[in-house]
């Protein structure tokens, strides 16, 4: 089986990634990518630590990409979450989604990445610069 | 009695002190939460988690089964 | 002025087009391609040609990058469009947009995806296998 | 009669044989579209299309100004 969703413990490359879902069919193709910002709810972030359990988040990610494959008209989909220690401007995660139209491209997207931040289990520990830190536990929306 | 194995995550794994340990295999998941939260004194109630069984999300009725490996996943936030 | 849409009579590299939106501040980023696919409305495409009012389209294109980066709450955003020949599998358009939050990312990539698409002055002139050509003036919709 | 250039693209372009012309500087621009419509046999009715003077779109009741550049658009199909 096509592994479409995997954890990463080392930056990755994108090019690469993108590179594995474009074919003569594919019209369009949207990404996004979630970066390390400097500030997060007002506070000025360090560095952050990402950490998963990692048998259980491979499995629900790759359910979250098969999911996103059956609902949307698209080609191919995958998705890749750094786990560890990340830096300010670091790349945290990554989304591909190749379609031959983009209302599917960018809708499948845009589930794959809200259905990771709330079903997978990976956790953000956030290093803040005045020196205090934290596991980010946010409450379901 | 038969142990079975819990493994410990983020802010539950800091307010245990360790990334796993071996607990009695009695009773169901929520009443083995329950009891853990009491002992390590952790912050968020079982309604607030989900839980798994050896790498599959579980429901919290289920009988605790000896020789398995649960994980209380508090609320996640990747990405 | 800052440039945020340009036309390229060659092939760009998406990377460094990347690059200039990332700062410290982006927490998520949003990209669109749009690739030269082998069929279009069930025909077999060979290659095809852009051509562009270049003057007019770059000034309409950096208005509606302008109309992104006052209507969302984006960082910055780009849009590159190829003009001249392209054969199947080329890159015919990027846009780029960056953002604290990614619900902006999405909503202002797709507005500068769909505006560039219905305002500004590039036609899309194509090859078919079966020898047949012509230009392509949609309806509006 | 002073002189105006109108410039061609895509099918326009293709139909009229040339990327531009000169045409006499008279009327308004919707007049002028469907005069060379006329010579040229274009496809397209001036309500399909929008017209630019000088690099800027412009309206068709404008009035064709000598010296002035005229583009007729048709509609665009890019991305």
């Amino acid at each position: 089986m096509t592994k479409h969703f995997s954890l990463s413990d080392t930056p990755f490359d994108t090019a690469s990634e993108r590179a594995q879902l474009l074919d003569d069919r594919v019209g369009g193709f949207a990404s996004f990518e979630g970066w390390v910002r400097d500030h997060n709810d007002g506070r000025a972030v360090h560095g952050l630590r990402y950490e998963a359990y990692a048998a259980l988040a491979e499995a629900e990610g790759e359910r979250v990409l098969a999911e996103a494959l059956s609902k949307f008209d698209i080609l191919d989909a995958r998705c890749v979450h750094r786990v560890g220690d990340l830096a300010i401007g670091e790349l945290a995660v990554w989304v591909g989604v190749s379609a031959a139209h983009r209302d599917a491209a960018f809708a499948a997207c845009r589930f794959v990445i809200d259905e990771v931040k709330s079903r997978v289990p990976i956790w953000k520990h956030e290093r803040y610069v005045d020196g205090d830190a934290g596991w980010l536990h946010p409450q379901q929306s | 009695m038969a142990l079975a194995t819990v493994l410990y995550f983020a802010s539950l794994r800091d307010a245990a002190g360790v990334a796993s340990e071996p607990v009695d295999a009695d009773g169901d998941l929520r009443g083995l939460y329950d009891r853990l939260r009491a002992r390590h004194g952790f912050a968020l109630p079982s309604e607030r988690l989900r839980v798994a069984v050896d790498g599959e999300f579980a429901r919290w009725d289920q009988p605790v089964r000896a020789g398995s490996e649960i994980a209380f996943i508090p609320p996640v936030s990747g990405g």
